[in-house]
């Protein structure tokens, strides 16, 4: 189980190969990355904050959680703090596992508390100004199935 | 004497990241109150609570969680990872 | 979209990082990716059959009934035929989407019907012989919830 | 004239990948009671018709499958990809 929170960015297709091999007992590997998208070709910059110390134990907590509820080989978690432009990766979540059921599962699971309960915060900088992304009701409400 | 952190717009309205405070404040609810009669500026980063997540020694709580025995209290806007 | 059936061996990170790149409209993409799985250390080689036409076919119409469910920026499946030993990759999707809902319910979707739906046999040599992999009624059962 | 394919243990069963097939059947069905009657191994590949899936032109069916203008019929087990 790999937790990582940093602010350089990384290879999301070398960490994938990182990850799966040594699975051959596991078959099935999930991965979910995220890339800051563009806001109509107006967004300068992203910036994510974080709580040091809070956030490393919270995504700790979730991967373990995820590895008790389901049948997991492995769990990687990656998510950058600082700075990023458009098309960067922002973090990804990988799952090993000997069914794919599992390893879905327990990757949407990992996105769907990353997204509402670990400490980042956030900040898209445009021309027009800098402003805090709202949380989505939508993302608040997507706990509720697990 | 306890550790009190903000983060995003909740450390911008309030205007620095960590401050310590002295207080006999019971529960956060209590921190809360006592904070938001120093300055205009924590009068409106605490105006609406349901738009704040607190935690409590680095584990997410409520406004209604005990302080006793704390050493560190966040105030931050619902998160937005991933 | 691609869809590519091959007996050549693929790097999976390679396909994940080629396939984002260009994708900072959609933010969020999902791979799976099927490893050839040890069987107790029996396993000598997996043979993979298929449908040359047919397969190429089926995937396709796999991938076009995913674009038209969900809102999907791209959709990427590779599939290998011959023989593959333990730890080689067998094949991946990956889905982009600007939601990760989307992406992973389109992979998931893609999975299903392609464990159940494409024509592809395995068949699995070990020392004591070989013996043709069994359809798992899990497999056909999972194709209902779509 | 129909070219008739056989995959997997099918194919090993009746010992060649394809052949082609002279016939008037009018479904899947009545080709597999023609090819049944023509030798032990035939009868043997089909003797669990469920245990089987069929192709048409490319097209995955079932036994009652016309066959008028097709110029392809597949017979293999339950696909095992992914």
């Amino acid at each position: 189980m790999d937790v990582r929170v940093q602010s350089d960015a990384f290879d999301a297709g070398a960490e994938l190969n990182a990850f799966s091999v040594g699975h051959s007992a596991a078959g099935a590997i999930v991965s979910f990355s995220g890339i800051v998208r563009d806001r109509d070709g107006g967004l300068d910059r992203m910036e994510i904050e974080y709580y040091p110390g809070m956030t490393e134990k919270a995504l700790q907590a979730i991967a373990n959680e995820a590895a008790a509820r389901w049948s997991l080989a492995d769990v990687l978690v990656i998510h950058r703090h600082g700075a990023l432009r458009v098309g960067d990766q922002i973090m990804m979540v990988a799952t090993a596992a000997r069914h794919r059921g599992d390893a879905f599962a327990a990757a949407e699971f990992l996105m769907d508390y990353l997204k509402s309960r670990a400490p980042f915060w956030k900040k898209e900088v445009t021309s027009g100004g800098a402003e805090w992304v709202a949380a989505r009701t939508e993302d608040e409400d997507a706990l509720t199935r697990w | 004497m306890i550790d009190v952190m903000y983060f995003a717009w909740v450390r911008e309205r309030i205007g620095l990241p960590r401050e310590q405070v002295e207080t006999q404040a019971a529960t956060v609810a209590e921190l809360v109150a006592e904070l938001r009669t120093r300055e205009e500026r924590y009068e409106v980063a605490f105006a609406d609570l349901a738009s704040l997540r607190v935690a409590v020694d680095q584990e997410l709580t409520d406004f209604e969680a005990p302080l006793k025995g704390a050493r560190e209290v966040a105030f931050f806007p619902p998160m937005t990872g991933g």
